[in-house]
């Protein structure tokens, strides 16, 4: 019932093997593998939570169903997902996840928001089975020492590093920038990221702004943004509220050189919501599903996206296939420990340097994504489209830079 | 100056929207003595079924308001003769929960049937905006505005002069006294929640146009509703349109000069400074006192 | 009768929003008496009880009990001294048994030690419902809950009980039982102002009565004498033929 | 409601070493949903000191877990260095000061609301603890803020927080049953019963009132603190959480609204039933919570034991006619 947490930043890695996916014959032979967890489906992180959900669903139904299982070590495995709602609540996560433990599940998915994943973590960690995770991103579960946690994404305070690298490479070079921020776990570690890499990237800072992390109403932010303009405005905050900003600028003509939502316009939904007035927004792109990874057992991001969408009518986010990188990472690992006992799998994460349709997943010593594999890559619309405008290897296409007015996009 | 000025505008179309949203709210505490915790849901419900109809329709959100209001009158006289009224005679307390246990089910069935996603409303002069004297308005802002002042005015009308709005003020003030003049308490208090009800989910329209939605924000709209009874006074469309632009108002002067995070806290800063202060609002009570 | 009086009320008054509900009363109350306060409906009796209880702050003049000026003090100081007031429409504490409720009254009330046990049941059978003991409040009748209002204010050890017509609405049978309470309590040396309207009773129980009307004292003396003046017929009791 | 003074405490001090065998016996996720258990029914019987004692149903009591949570983590965080016993004695300490000085300044103004008032308001409070909490960077709300790990090496946390609850708990229904056959317990009952009639029978009211909610809401700091320490990060979402706000009333409702062992009845249940028999449900339980609410309030407003009194009640009746 509180204020939605979601957490942006989800990352994935992706491992070149195109190797093509073997249908086996033995699928009702096949042992369970049991990967358990807890999703919030109701409550404050429900809504990504359910991307979450089903982004797991997918990937292991895609496994059993449409491969007939995973073979490692020589043995055929079905994946058995345990999944549960939370509800948001850190107290019921704490419970569902021992009962989990108790009956015996060895590997263990994470929930969505840092204050439910850390005490789960907590708990997994001392029992010494693995944590895959995609929604936990505060520094603090990657500070206290945990062994067996991972987590798809580089700590909160490492994630705008690319941004800024981006914001340095235009031409003409912008100045100034300013910086909104909704105050929620995530976006204000994401805002204090801005505010670091930005700074170190030389450009002047001339404002920034706190918003509630319920947003309402952000006139008069964006009036004091039209008397103290910036080059650049970045916004970081969740889908939603990053869509009422841009209708408000719209409606009330408060134009910026470049505007850049750390989510938002990766959506289809948003871009439609915006017609053409989405044109030239930036935003971090962890995944969609023209990235160029390759992965061994959808293909590709694509066809990982058109399985998804045979399941599933809910638009395709990039928590969905950050969740299915987790499935798939688990997998990747136990076959290259060639086996499935927690603590071999564990090193065989730690070790992990895989491609998936997501990403390239390799993890810090620490446990969090490596800040440049798994740190996001930055989008632009152009035309309609999203296209990758960094980093340059994945460049689709250039930069637009100072992007049209509002009134010159209708 | 400028600046202030524009802030004041802003707070004051914020402001209209707020005493749509909350005006039922408060004519269902000044009659019936029930504080509604499921009014943000029905704030949703209008807001959900105006997305519905007007996709499946291809009409203007806005238009769907008659259609909308005349369900949720209907479905609002039914939820209190089966629910509510069992529970009335009983303590407040119990009315209160009873109405929280239902927003927590319909949040549920909600949940499952439009998923936990954001939804918008995207009404075609949703990016249109105009300036008067230097002050930029937004045109959904401003047509949400009218629409939120004419719902009003129409229900101050209704509860003035027709014969049905009479028989809600004389229970509201003497519920004896009108029981012996031999009105159907019953059914007025019936009636009463469905009126509440429609005006609510005329509110979520309004709201749906102008802001994204999920069910999560119920206890949002609730919450609202019960700042702006508080600041304006039970009952009266008057009551809640003067509480709707205070707290408007409030809410953006706070945004613009303590900071963008703060509003909240001085929304509830003031909804317990006014308690403490004015219980009965800053137009007093217009109905009688609730224990 | 002649130690100094229990309470004195000197030239009090009180304003409604300009109204005059009381103006300029005074009167001194003998301890041990049992003074009733009569007059006709809206003569100011209940408010007069509320001044002097504090449950409403005079706008001019002074109460003072024991010689000791409790005008405008808490409600819950002036029982702290040892005044206690029964209502008119009894408002016990309904989820509790007679026992109780009782039992608030000794526990609080008077300042000073006490045995709670002894003091409640004496207060139970002072007002003849020992036998109800164990019956919560809300079963009880109306002419019960009376006694149960004067047993949980004779309970807090009052030396003044203040009684908002005990006997109204009572039937006979119940009426007397109530004036024979009144008369134990009185013997067990408590003072006792009334409010009432049933005349018969306040004949036979009354060492002295007060007349108010239209919130001034009109008539002040044994109840013969006052009820034979001719200003308190005019004003109280009406014409002859009602 | 009169046995014998000594049985009660006995009883609840033999509870609790039944209890304390738990971990022995049961499988850890029991253990867990014990903690749960014993944690809720703490607090409820700190909300019911106020709420049921008193009837001033706080619609807010999740500000004090938050307050008492963020400011033992704030402090400890400064001396880290310190013994994990010295630590938590520390977090407690500045927890529940913290909750008294909160609810004492608070005590005043608001307790001079009654009904849904008085509810409605402390909710107002609560949001406004979560967020000057959230919003001020110094109380690291929105940050989330650790806190030091208290279990020895040796021990399962489940198990030691598990009994640290106990121990908690148990104290709280021993300080609760103290009040209850008070003085000062009658006195709160009796501005349940109504507040001005008590006042005329020489109840202090008004210091009663002002003394339940500050040991209700110092209680409930307490718990937050060894809460907070349970999930070993917190977040503002973590301890200032509506629905905690809710259960606390729906712990006495269940149980039976202003009784001694209603509220820890009611926790037990509640716990049990959202728990291990809704736990495996997937997305119902908010269903499950508010059709409960609804059959409560209209079919058992007394709670468990109201029920219970109304067999006895209907028994007796039946086994009297006579009379």
């Amino acid at each position: 019932m509180r204020r939605r947490d979601v957490l942006r930043g989800v990352a994935a890695a992706t491992a070149v093997f195109p190797a093509p996916a073997v249908r086996s014959a033995y699928a009702q032979t096949a042992k369970p593998l049991v990967i358990g967890g807890s999703v919030p489906l109701t409550g404050a992180a429900a809504e990504t939570g359910l991307n979450v959900n089903n982004g797991y669903i997918t990937a292991a139904s895609y496994l059993n169903d449409v491969l007939g299982g995973v073979e490692i070590a020589g043995e055929k495995y079905r994946i058995e997902l345990k999944l549960f709602d939370d509800a948001s609540d850190p107290a019921r996560a704490t419970t569902l996840i021992q009962r989990q433990l108790d009956d015996g599940t060895n590997f263990f998915l994470g929930s969505f928001g840092s204050n439910i994943v850390l005490p789960t973590a907590a708990i997994t960690e001392r029992a010494k089975k693995p944590m895959v995770q995609t929604g936990g991103g505060a520094d603090a579960i990657f500070t206290r020492g945990f062994k067996y946690v991972f987590g798809m994404f580089p700590r909160a305070t490492r994630q705008f590093a690319p941004a800024a690298a981006l914001f340095k490479s235009l031409k003409p070079a912008p100045q100034t920038y300013s910086v909104i921020y909704t105050n929620d776990a995530f976006s204000k570690t994401a805002g204090e990221g801005v505010r670091l890499a930005c700074d170190a990237a030389g450009l002047k800072r001339i404002e920034t702004y706190e918003l509630p992390a319920k947003v309402t109403d952000v006139s008069s932010v964006l009036a004091s943004v039209r008397s103290k303009t910036p080059d650049i405005l970045v916004c970081v905050m969740h889908d939603q509220d990053s869509l009422l900003i841009a209708r408000q600028m719209v409606a009330t003509n408060t134009n910026v050189k470049l505007l850049f939502q750390g989510l938002g316009p990766q959506l289809a939904s948003f871009r439609e919501a915006l017609g053409k007035y989405s044109e030239g927004l930036c935003c971090s792109t962890y995944w969609d599903e023209a990235v160029p990874y390759k992965d061994k057992f959808f293909g590709d991001a694509k066809k990982f996206a058109q399985y998804y969408r045979t399941k599933f009518t809910r638009p395709i986010a990039y928590h969905v296939a950050g969740a299915a990188a987790c499935i798939e990472t688990y997998v990747m690992a136990m076959q290259a420990a060639k086996s499935i006992k927690p603590e071999a799998v564990r090193d065989a994460l730690a070790k992990a340097d895989f491609e998936t349709m997501y990403a390239r997943i390799k993890f810090t010593p620490d446990g969090d994504g490596d800040a440049l594999l798994l740190g996001g890559m930055i989008g632009q619309v152009q035309k309609g489209k999203l296209e990758t405008i960094f980093p340059g290897e994945a460049r689709t296409a250039e930069p637009v830079y100072p992007t049209p007015t509002w009134d010159k996009k209708a | 100056m400028s600046l202030v000025v524009q802030t004041l505008a802003d707070g004051l179309v914020l402001g209209g929207i707020y005493a749509l949203a909350a005006v039922g709210f408060s004519l269902i505490f000044g009659v019936l003595h029930v504080i509604n915790l499921s009014h943000g849901i029905l704030v949703l419900i209008g807001a959900y079924l105006a997305l519905v109809t007007s996709q499946a329709l291809g009409v203007d959100p806005l238009l769907t308001i008659p259609a909308v209001m005349a369900v949720l009158f209907g479905a609002g006289y039914a939820y209190q003769r089966l629910l509510i009224q069992r529970a009335v005679d009983r303590s407040p307390l119990g009315s209160m929960l009873l109405t929280f246990g239902v927003a927590l089910m319909l949040q549920n069935i909600m949940i499952w049937v439009f998923s936990p996603d954001m939804k918008s409303i995207t009404p075609s002069y949703a990016f249109a905006s105009f300036s008067v004297a230097g002050i930029t308005f937004d045109a959904v802002r401003v047509s949400a505005l009218a629409a939120s002042l004419v719902l009003l005015l129409c229900l101050a009308l209704l509860l003035k002069f027709s014969p049905l709005g009479r028989v809600i003020r004389a229970t509201a003030q003497q519920t004896l006294a009108a029981q012996l003049c031999g009105v159907n308490v019953k059914h007025v208090y019936a009636l009463t929640f469905a009126v509440s009800a429609a005006f609510a989910g005329a509110a979520g329209i309004v709201i749906g146009v102008i802001l994204p939605f999920s069910p999560a924000d119920e206890a949002l709209w609730t919450m609202n509703a019960f700042v702006v009874v508080v600041l304006g006074g039970v009952g009266s469309p008057a009551g809640a349109l003067l509480g709707g632009l205070l707290l408007g108002i409030v809410n953006t002067l706070t945004a613009q000069y303590v900071g963008p995070s703060f509003p909240n806290v001085t929304m509830f800063l003031l909804l317990v400074l006014l308690l403490l202060v004015r219980p009965n609002g800053l137009l007093g009570n217009a109905f009688s006192a609730s224990r | 009768m002649s130690a100094a009086p229990i309470l004195q009320v000197d030239g009090l008054s009180k304003s409604f929003r300009g109204l005059r509900a009381i103006s300029e009363v005074s009167f001194a109350i003998e301890a041990g008496s049992i003074t009733s306060i009569i007059g006709p409906n809206g003569a100011g009796k209940s408010t007069l009880f509320n001044l002097i209880t504090g449950y409403l702050a005079p706008t001019a003049g002074d109460v003072r009990f024991r010689d000791r000026r409790i005008t405008g003090m808490a409600t819950n100081r002036i029982a702290e001294l040892g005044v206690a007031r029964a209502f008119q429409i009894a408002r016990p504490f309904r989820d509790l048994s007679v026992f109780e409720n009782v039992r608030i009254g000794a526990l609080f009330g008077k300042a000073g030690s006490r045995d709670v046990e002894a003091t409640t049941r004496r207060g139970m059978e002072l007002a003849a419902i020992a036998h109800l003991a164990d019956q919560p409040a809300n079963t009880l009748t109306v002419g019960q809950l009376r006694h149960l209002e004067v047993a949980r204010a004779i309970a807090t050890r009052a030396d003044l009980l203040l009684a908002d017509e005990p006997c109204a609405g009572l039937n006979p049978t119940e009426t007397a039982a109530m004036i024979e309470v009144l008369r134990r309590i009185r013997a067990s040396g408590v003072t006792i102002v009334l409010v009432e309207h049933d005349m018969p009773s306040v004949m036979e129980v009354s060492d002295r009565l007060l007349v108010l009307d239209a919130g001034a004292m009109i008539a002040d003396g044994p109840p013969h004498e006052v009820a034979g003046d001719p200003r308190v017929i005019a004003a109280y009791l009406g014409s002859p033929d009602d | 409601m009169k046995r014998s003074p000594a049985l009660v405490p006995l009883l609840i001090v033999a509870a609790a070493l039944v209890l304390a065998l738990g971990p022995f016996v049961l499988p850890p996720f029991y253990v867990r949903v014990g903690q749960l258990m014993v944690y809720s029914a703490g607090l409820a019987v700190a909300w019911a000191i106020l709420g049921g004692f008193a009837g001033y149903a706080s619609f807010g009591h999740a500000a004090f877990i938050g307050v008492g949570a963020f400011a033992a983590g704030l402090v400890e965080n400064q001396f880290s260095a310190l013994a994990p016993g010295l630590l938590l004695a520390l977090g407690l300490a500045v927890g529940g000061g913290a909750c008294a000085v909160l609810s004492a300044a608070v005590a005043y103004p608001i307790l001079r609301l009654r009904g849904t008032f008085f509810s409605i308001a402390m909710l107002g409070v609560c949001h406004v603890c979560a967020e000057v909490n959230n919003n001020v960077d110094f109380f690291q709300g929105s940050m989330g803020i650790n806190f030091p790990p208290l279990a020895p090496a040796s021990m399962d946390p489940a198990d030691f927080f598990f009994w640290l609850y106990l121990a908690a708990g148990t104290i709280v229904m021993l300080i609760a049953w103290l009040i209850w056959r008070s003085r000062f317990g009658a006195g709160l009952l009796s501005i349940r019963e109504d507040e001005d009639t008590a006042r005329m029978l020489g109840v202090p009211t008004e210091r009663y009132k002002r003394l339940a909610f500050v040991i209700s809401a110092v209680l409930t700091g307490l718990l937050g603190v060894i809460y907070a320490h349970a999930l070993g990060y917190i977040t503002t979402d973590s301890v200032y959480r509506d629905d905690t706000n809710l259960n606390l009333i729906v712990f006495s409702l269940l149980g039976g609204m202003g009784t001694l062992f209603g509220p820890v009845i009611g926790a037990f249940l509640l716990v049990f039933i959202t728990q291990v028999i809704l736990g495996r449900l997937l997305d119902f339980h908010l269903f499950a919570t508010g059709l409960l609410l609804v059959l409560l309030v209209l079919g058992a407003p007394g709670g468990v034991l109201g029920v219970v009194r109304g067999w006895r009640v209907r028994r007796r009746a039946a086994t009297a006619p006579a009379e």
